[in-house]
């Protein structure tokens, strides 16, 4: 049956959005492992949405919105230490520790 | 028959009739006056500490002038309120316990504490103490803190920690007297650590803070568990309810009272949590004698007064208050032999009879206690201003030839008496008194607490006959060693040739009037203080002068109605104490002897130990004193060899392996550790992203697998 | 449900939207003036935000007599709204308060910073307000997307871009989980609205492994917000990077808004199924109260110590959660209205010593304190003392509520734990004060004169408002316990 | 049929998303993320979601990562980072993580999912519903009624995100 295939498929790609996140350095990929990971909970509220009820396509679109919204935010976020920095990757400017 | 002008302020309503029910007048100025003092002073102490206001030396003379006003008036305002109620009480013959609730604190669905004082004839004797004493420390502060430089701070410092000492006291909850228990542990944090610039007495400042801590930890569950099991946390619904709920020896009662016990170990500096109080002593002297001989480190003993009725029903835990007590006692005597700061040999005496007093309360001997406490007060806090003089005096004279001698070490002093010879006289009664030697106060606390442990011991179905045996003997050994360290402690320092460097001595002068006052104040009461509670088989001995001195039994009617209820279970429980001791003999017979053995012990040790100290005085002796003196080498080395060297030993000992090489470590080591912890986990933020990513999900999966699995 | 309902809930949010309309004013404002040259532009603008926020406390002080009028839909209107509406307000206008002259010297975009400050609040306001997941988590990325840009707006400091990011991919990545979290639960009740989860769940003696993944994926994300051990390593750095008065709204109001929703959900809504996540919560608290304690002891950064102190905190409230009983609830929201004003309290005074930059953060820059500026010194330690759970003040009335909490359900060891690790916390926190009253002397004589630190009037207030709370509190509680106990939602 | 049709797009998903976390520069990684995004529209056409399959292009696929390849442009960030990917022990551990909650998620949660959903009667289905009103109607119904406080708050939202990004990304001095 197909939407409980794609509930297995959402925790895959929720696993490797983990994963990206965790051996990343490079900010911007790290973001985009996030993107995964709301990806892959997108994708659950489809595939439960299917049966459950329509409040699941719903949910998907008030994540993609937030999704876009951290993307903004994120990405600035991201530029203003490029411009400290000249550099992206998270171990160039860990000064803040222990 | 009623004095006629007494009978007009009976009449007015100032004092009440024999009738029982008693109102205090004004009991809230007894707390509000030494908070507004503390307001007042420390409102000038901020002000002087202002950059631009330090320059000009004018105006800060006149506020000084304001702070050595208000810093012992608003304590005396109090201990005047406080003796007017006393004497109402008095009056009143059998007085009420009197209850009043300010406000609501806390209310919680069935949680209830409520704002409120008691006042009843143990809270009023602690109140008398902790003012009177507390204002005659106050008053010699004035001119032993003259010099310094945060002298407002100090007195509010002084006043804010009297404040709190009145709220434990005070307040008819446990709930209020932790309040007080807390605020005079802050007082005493800041109080030991005010000369700041020393890191090693700020440090010393923490250690006590740290340690007491231990002891909250044990008082705040203690509440907890008690409010558990009878649903009230004050005084009287404790008292009302314990019968009802408890039964005698039962494991709830008994964890309860041993977690007050804990607080108590903490607070009154007894094994194995005393080593903060020895520490303790890098404060002023005058702190010292306030708060850490005469009230603070007491709170621990009336703790377990006002519980007694708890206690009473804990055989185990009264058993083992009585142990920590005796072990306490005869532990930090053996250190007091030997130490050579002049501050440190007070300091292990005040741990030593903060003992006695648990000895006295863990054999159901409450009086006796307060009693000692109440003593204590007036001789330990008499030899702490004493000493302070002495030090204040010595660091002046020091000062003046430069030298870097430490003022406070006894091997520097000697020879002190044709110096200071009031104050060494006063400290002579005070140490006579706290040797237990008659008629002196500390004979008859003392003697009553030993006295109390023997036929706890003998009683008729006592709960650990053998222990209480031994108990009984640690106690008498502990009492012939406090003999021999104080007056070793009066030797070294006033006795014999004087051992300060050169020329110094002729700078050491007697102390200003405003220091001696209190002195001799106190060295009436260490004299005559003991004459409120003699047993009536005493008084009406030989040592009462068969009746003929002004002996009563005061203070034990007064404070029977606390603890009356604690005295009924007792005497259902274990029935009546035997009146014999463990080795036969009665109460007068081993008071006499008691004395005896002091007083010899005094007299001896004095004589010997001052010829000893005293170089070049021998070769001017002949006849029969020199074969005396043949003797007395004979003696000092048969002296040497079975007492001071074993003695010394097991001082050293004590002092060296136990206080300072394990539990001292032990609590650094805790520190240490703790630190050492916090060290490591903080080495996990390493400042990657993907480190914290990485435990964040590490501990989702843990969570998880908890869950599941 | 008709759509004409629903204007009830916008009525309902109008202290929300009250905040809402501020905030475009500001920045409306911002934009018609050239604001370069403009000086005091920061003083101006703090003063419409603090109006804005004070319209919205006479708003929410409106709606009382409206509360528990409406009990269906996804927006709670209780007074248990109401009353963290009052926390977080309290806590913004103390922010704001703090940040007026630190943004006019560090020469922040004043605008924007308002106005992303009032969004925050509006976003932790809806999300206490929620009774759907879905709102939850949308009010959640209100405040967190204000916060992510409030931390890195200082354009001139490195640490704060990095403190920023940090805080950004972490905060998504938890974001993620939480979200993941909610589709589970979805999955397995078929509704993301509270009360349709609590309905599904009522006679639940053996749930599904799908709820219970999802509940605890939804705490992690919360408990991520708040800082609980191991979720919380974000938080030292974040807060030793971003600006002092965003540090002192993170600890406060981020915390508060995150615990009032936490125990919504977990304490009301999923209390049914307590037997899931009872067992991890308990490890959580303690885990956190002792480890974050510890670790806080070798802190000299006092950003860092009161972020391990906040860490700290965090461990106690989670006991009010686990615990769910009405002594524990208003436990929670009493912990949390002192917590707010003592934190915000001892920000301000940072914020002073720090002479409304980034420098003096150190634990040792602050000897000698209480003789060159007794007022501050003497508030700051009246501060940490109730953080400490010193009696007589707020604090201890918190801690002692909570423990008499614990035990009404049991948690004896927890409420040991609680005890020794506030004895521990009494170390770092009298650390601080011991170097304000003690360290003069031993102060380092080579570094260069600290310079005379004046007092706005708007720090002024903030510090004698708190410190008049605190003893308040801590003195006359029983007010403030009455109120709190007609706001809970365990009635 | 279907079931090829999906295997394709599922392994293109997963590999796309193998891709983001392996690529070895951002560029590479972007483009193997809009892939998988792609993929997944097209499953979300499968599940009848015609409605989510056209915004994931649109916005997600289009929008959004149009703005991460502006970004990465901005930064040139074009070239291969050798140090990128952390090594050794540290991806050893994230795999052991990462491994074991996907382990729990694949054996544990989804199967229960799966019964789940097969406990639904298939009258339940939105499918109906979606025939009847048309998938946006259906979708429009609940969001302007129970979720309309959502719906506004999603644009305050939008808005703080405007407004961060600006106050960020404007050039102070």
């Amino acid at each position: 049956m197909l939407p409980t295939q794609v509930l297995f498929l959402s925790a895959v790609i929720f696993v490797v959005g983990t994963l990206g996140v965790i051996v990343r350095r490079n900010a911007i990929i790290m973001f985009l492992c996030i993107e995964l990971q709301l990806n892959a909970v997108n994708m659950a509220f489809v595939a439960l949405s299917r049966y459950v009820g329509i409040e699941g396509q719903l949910f998907v679109f008030f994540v993609m919105t937030v999704a876009a919204a951290e993307a903004a935010v994120g990405l600035a976020i991201i530029i203003s230490i490029f411009r400290h920095y000249e550099s992206v990757i998270t171990d160039d400017f860990s000064f803040l520790r222990w | 028959m009623i004095n006629p002008h007494l009978n007009l302020f009976i009449e007015s309503g100032l004092f009440v009739d024999g009738n029982m029910n008693w109102k205090p007048i004004m009991p809230a100025i007894i707390i509000l006056a030494p908070l507004i003092g503390f307001i007042i002073n420390g409102a000038i102490s901020l002000y002087l500490n202002r950059p631009n206001v330090n320059s000009k030396g004018e105006s800060s003379n006149g506020l000084k002038r304001i702070v050595s006003v208000v810093g012992p008036g608003s304590i005396l305002a109090s201990f005047i309120v406080v003796g007017l109620n006393g004497f109402r009480m008095l009056l009143a013959g059998h007085p009420t316990t009197f209850n009043a609730n300010y406000w609501t604190w806390l209310q919680t669905s069935d949680f209830q504490v409520n704002v409120g004082i008691q006042i009843d004839t143990l809270s009023i004797v602690m109140m008398a103490v902790i003012t009177g004493v507390g204002f005659l420390i106050h008053l010699f502060s004035i001119g032993y803190m003259e010099s310094e430089k945060g002298y407002a701070r100090y007195f509010a410092y002084l006043n804010l920690f009297v404040f709190f000492m009145l709220i434990l006291v005070m307040g008819s909850s446990y709930p209020i007297m932790f309040v007080g228990w807390e605020g005079v542990g802050l007082c005493s944090y800041l109080l030991i650590g005010y000369w700041f610039e020393d890191e090693e007495k700020a440090s010393a400042g923490k250690k006590a803070f740290i340690v007491n801590r231990i002891g909250d930890l044990g008082f705040l569950l203690g509440i907890f568990l008690l409010h558990s099991a009878l649903g009230s946390v004050d005084y009287v619904g404790v008292a009302e309810n314990a019968s009802g709920v408890f039964v005698y020896g039962g494991g709830l009662v008994t964890l309860i009272t041993l977690f007050f016990l804990l607080a108590g170990v903490g607070k009154s500096a007894q094994i194995p949590l005393f080593v903060w109080l020895p520490d303790a002593m890098a404060g002023p002297t005058p702190v010292s004698a306030l708060i850490h001989a005469a009230t603070m480190v007491t709170a621990g003993v009336y703790l377990i007064v006002r519980s007694s009725v708890l206690f009473a029903m804990a055989p185990v835990t009264s058993a083992l208050v009585a142990g920590i007590g005796v072990s306490t006692a005869l532990f930090a005597a053996t250190i007091a032999c030997k130490q050579y700061d002049i501050k440190k040999v007070l300091a292990y005496s005040t741990i030593s009879q903060l003992g006695y007093m648990f000895l006295g309360v863990g054999v159901g001997a409450y009086t006796a206690g307060v009693f000692h406490l109440v003593t204590h007060a007036f001789f330990k806090a008499l030899l702490f201003l004493g000493a302070g003089a002495v030090i204040h005096s010595m660091h002046h004279a020091l000062h003046k030839v430069h030298s870097e001698d430490d003022p406070q070490d006894m091997r520097n002093m000697g020879g002190l008496r044709q110096y200071m010879p009031i104050t060494c006289f006063l400290m002579w009664i005070a140490t006579l008194a706290i040797s237990g030697v008659w008629p002196l106060s500390g004979f008859f606390s003392k003697d009553e607490i030993i006295w109390m442990t023997g036929s706890f011991a003998m009683a008729e179905s006592s709960p650990f006959p053998s222990l209480y045996k031994i108990y009984w003997v640690m106690a008498v050994a502990t009492a012939l060693m406090t003999a021999y360290y104080m007056t070793r402690f009066m030797v070294m320092t006033f006795h014999g040739k004087n051992r300060t460097v050169d020329g110094a001595g002729s700078a050491i002068h007697e102390t200003p009037k405003i220091m001696l006052i209190p002195l001799i104040i106190l060295g009436f009461l260490s004299f005559f203080g003991g004459w409120v509670n003699v047993t009536p088989h005493l008084m009406e001995s030989v040592i009462g002068g068969f009746g003929a001195l002004p002996m009563t039994d005061w203070l034990h009617h007064w404070i029977e109605p606390v603890i009356a209820e604690s005295h009924h279970i007792q005497l259902e429980n274990i029935g009546e104490t035997g009146h014999v001791s463990p080795v036969g003999g009665g109460e007068v017979f081993w008071a006499v002897l008691s004395t005896c053995a002091a007083a010899v012990l005094v007299i001896g040790t004095t004589y010997f130990k001052s010829k000893s100290l005293s170089y070049g005085v021998l070769g001017e002796d002949s006849g029969t004193i020199s074969r005396f003196l043949y003797n007395k080498w004979y003696i000092d080395e048969f002296y040497d060899k079975w007492i001071v060297k074993p003695l010394g030993q097991m001082s050293k000992f004590c002092w060296l392996k136990f206080d300072q090489g394990f539990i001292d470590r032990a609590v650094n080591l805790s520190g240490r550790s703790a630190k050492g912890i916090g060290w490591f986990g903080s080495l996990f933020h390493t400042g990657q992203v993907n480190t914290y990513a990485f435990f964040l999900t590490l501990g989702l999966l843990a969570v998880l697998i908890t869950v599941m699995f | 449900m008709s759509f004409l309902n629903q204007w009830n809930y916008f009525l309902a949010l109008g202290p929300q939207a009250i905040l809402t309309t501020f905030a475009i004013g500001i920045l409306l404002f911002g934009v018609s003036r050239n604001n370069t040259s403009d000086e005091h532009q920061g003083w101006l603008l703090g003063r419409i935000s603090l109006a804005g926020v004070i319209a919205a406390g006479i708003v929410n002080a409106g709606l009382y007599p409206f509360a528990d009028r409406l009990s269906d839909g996804i927006v709670a209107v209780d007074r248990y709204a109401l009353f963290s509406n009052w926390v977080l307000l309290l806590g913004s206008a103390m922010a704001i308060l703090i940040s007026i002259s630190y943004v006019e010297k560090q020469r922040i975009q004043v605008p924007e910073y308002f106005a992303l400050l009032l969004f925050a609040t509006v976003g932790l306001m809806l999300m206490t307000a929620s009774l759907d997941l879905m709102l939850v988590f949308i009010g959640l990325e209100i405040a967190s997307i204000s916060v992510y840009a409030l931390a890195t707006i200082d354009q001139r400091s490195p640490k704060g871009s990095e403190a920023g990011l940090k805080y950004f991919l972490l905060g998504a990545f938890s974001t993620g989980i939480f979200l993941y979290g909610v589709a589970l639960i979805y999955g397995s009740t078929g509704s993301a609205n509270l009360t349709e989860i609590l309905n599904a769940t009522v006679d639940a003696d053996d749930t599904g492994v799908m709820l219970i993944t999802g509940v605890i994926m939804l705490a992690v994300g919360f408990c991520f917000k708040v800082g609980v051990v191991p979720f919380h390593m974000w938080t030292p750095d974040v807060y030793q990077g971003s600006p002092m008065p965003i540090t002192g709204y993170m600890s406060v109001a981020i915390k508060a808004g995150a615990f009032f929703t936490f125990y919504r959900i977990f304490g009301i809504y999923l209390d049914n199924i307590q037997f899931s996540w009872g067992t991890v919560f308990w490890w959580l608290a303690l885990v956190t109260m002792i480890g974050a304690n510890l670790v806080a002891l070798v802190q000299n950064n006092i950003k860092r110590l009161l972020a391990y102190s906040g860490i700290a905190h965090s461990g106690y409230l989670l006991i009010t959660v686990l615990a769910n009983n009405t002594t524990s609830e208003s436990g929670l929201l009493y912990y949390l209205a002192v917590y707010t004003v003592a934190n915000m309290g001892l920000f301000a005074g940072f914020v002073l010593v720090a002479n409304h930059a980034e420098h003096r953060v150190e634990v040792s820059d602050y000897a000698g304190l209480g003789s060159k500026q007794p007022f501050i010194a003497m508030a700051l330690t009246v501060f940490l003392l109730s953080l400490g759970g010193f009696p007589a003040t707020g604090g201890f009335i918190g801690k002692i509520l909570i423990l008499r909490g614990a035990l009404e359900d049991n948690y004896l060891l927890l409420a040991i734990a609680l005890v020794i690790s506030t004895l521990i916390s009494y170390w770092y926190y009298l650390r601080l004060a011991w170097f304000m009253w003690m360290k003069e002397q031993a102060a380092t004589p080579n570094t260069e004169k600290a310079p005379e630190i004046e007092i706005p009037l708007a720090l002024k207030l903030v510090l004698a408002v708190s410190l008049v709370l605190i003893v308040y509190a801590g003195i006359f509680p029983s007010q403030l316990i009455g109120f709190i106990e007609t706001s809970l939602l365990k009635g | 049929m279907d079931s090829l049709i999906y295997f394709v797009l599922a392994s293109v998903t997963v590999g796309g998303a193998l891709g983001v976390v392996f690529g070895r520069s951002p560029i590479a990684s972007l483009l193997f993320m809009i892939a998988s995004l792609g993929s997944t529209a097209g499953i979300y056409v499968m599940l009848e979601a015609h409605f989510l399959a056209a915004i994931q292009i649109i916005v997600y696929a289009g929008a959004i990562m149009v703005l991460f390849l502006f970004v990465i442009m901005l930064l040139n960030l074009g070239h291969d980072y050798k140090r990128d990917i952390r090594g050794g022990l540290a991806i050893l551990f994230a795999f052991g993580v990462t491994g074991g909650i996907g382990g729990l998620l694949a054996s544990r949660v989804m199967p229960e999912g799966t019964l789940l959903l097969n406990s639904y009667p298939t009258g339940v289905s939105i499918d109906t519903e979606i025939a009847e009103k048309g998938i946006i109607g259906v979708i429009a119904e609940p969001l302007f009624n129970e979720y309309i406080v959502a719906f506004e708050f999603t644009g305050v939202l939008l808005f703080v995100a405007i407004v961060g990004a600006l106050a960020l990304a404007k050039r102070s001095d």
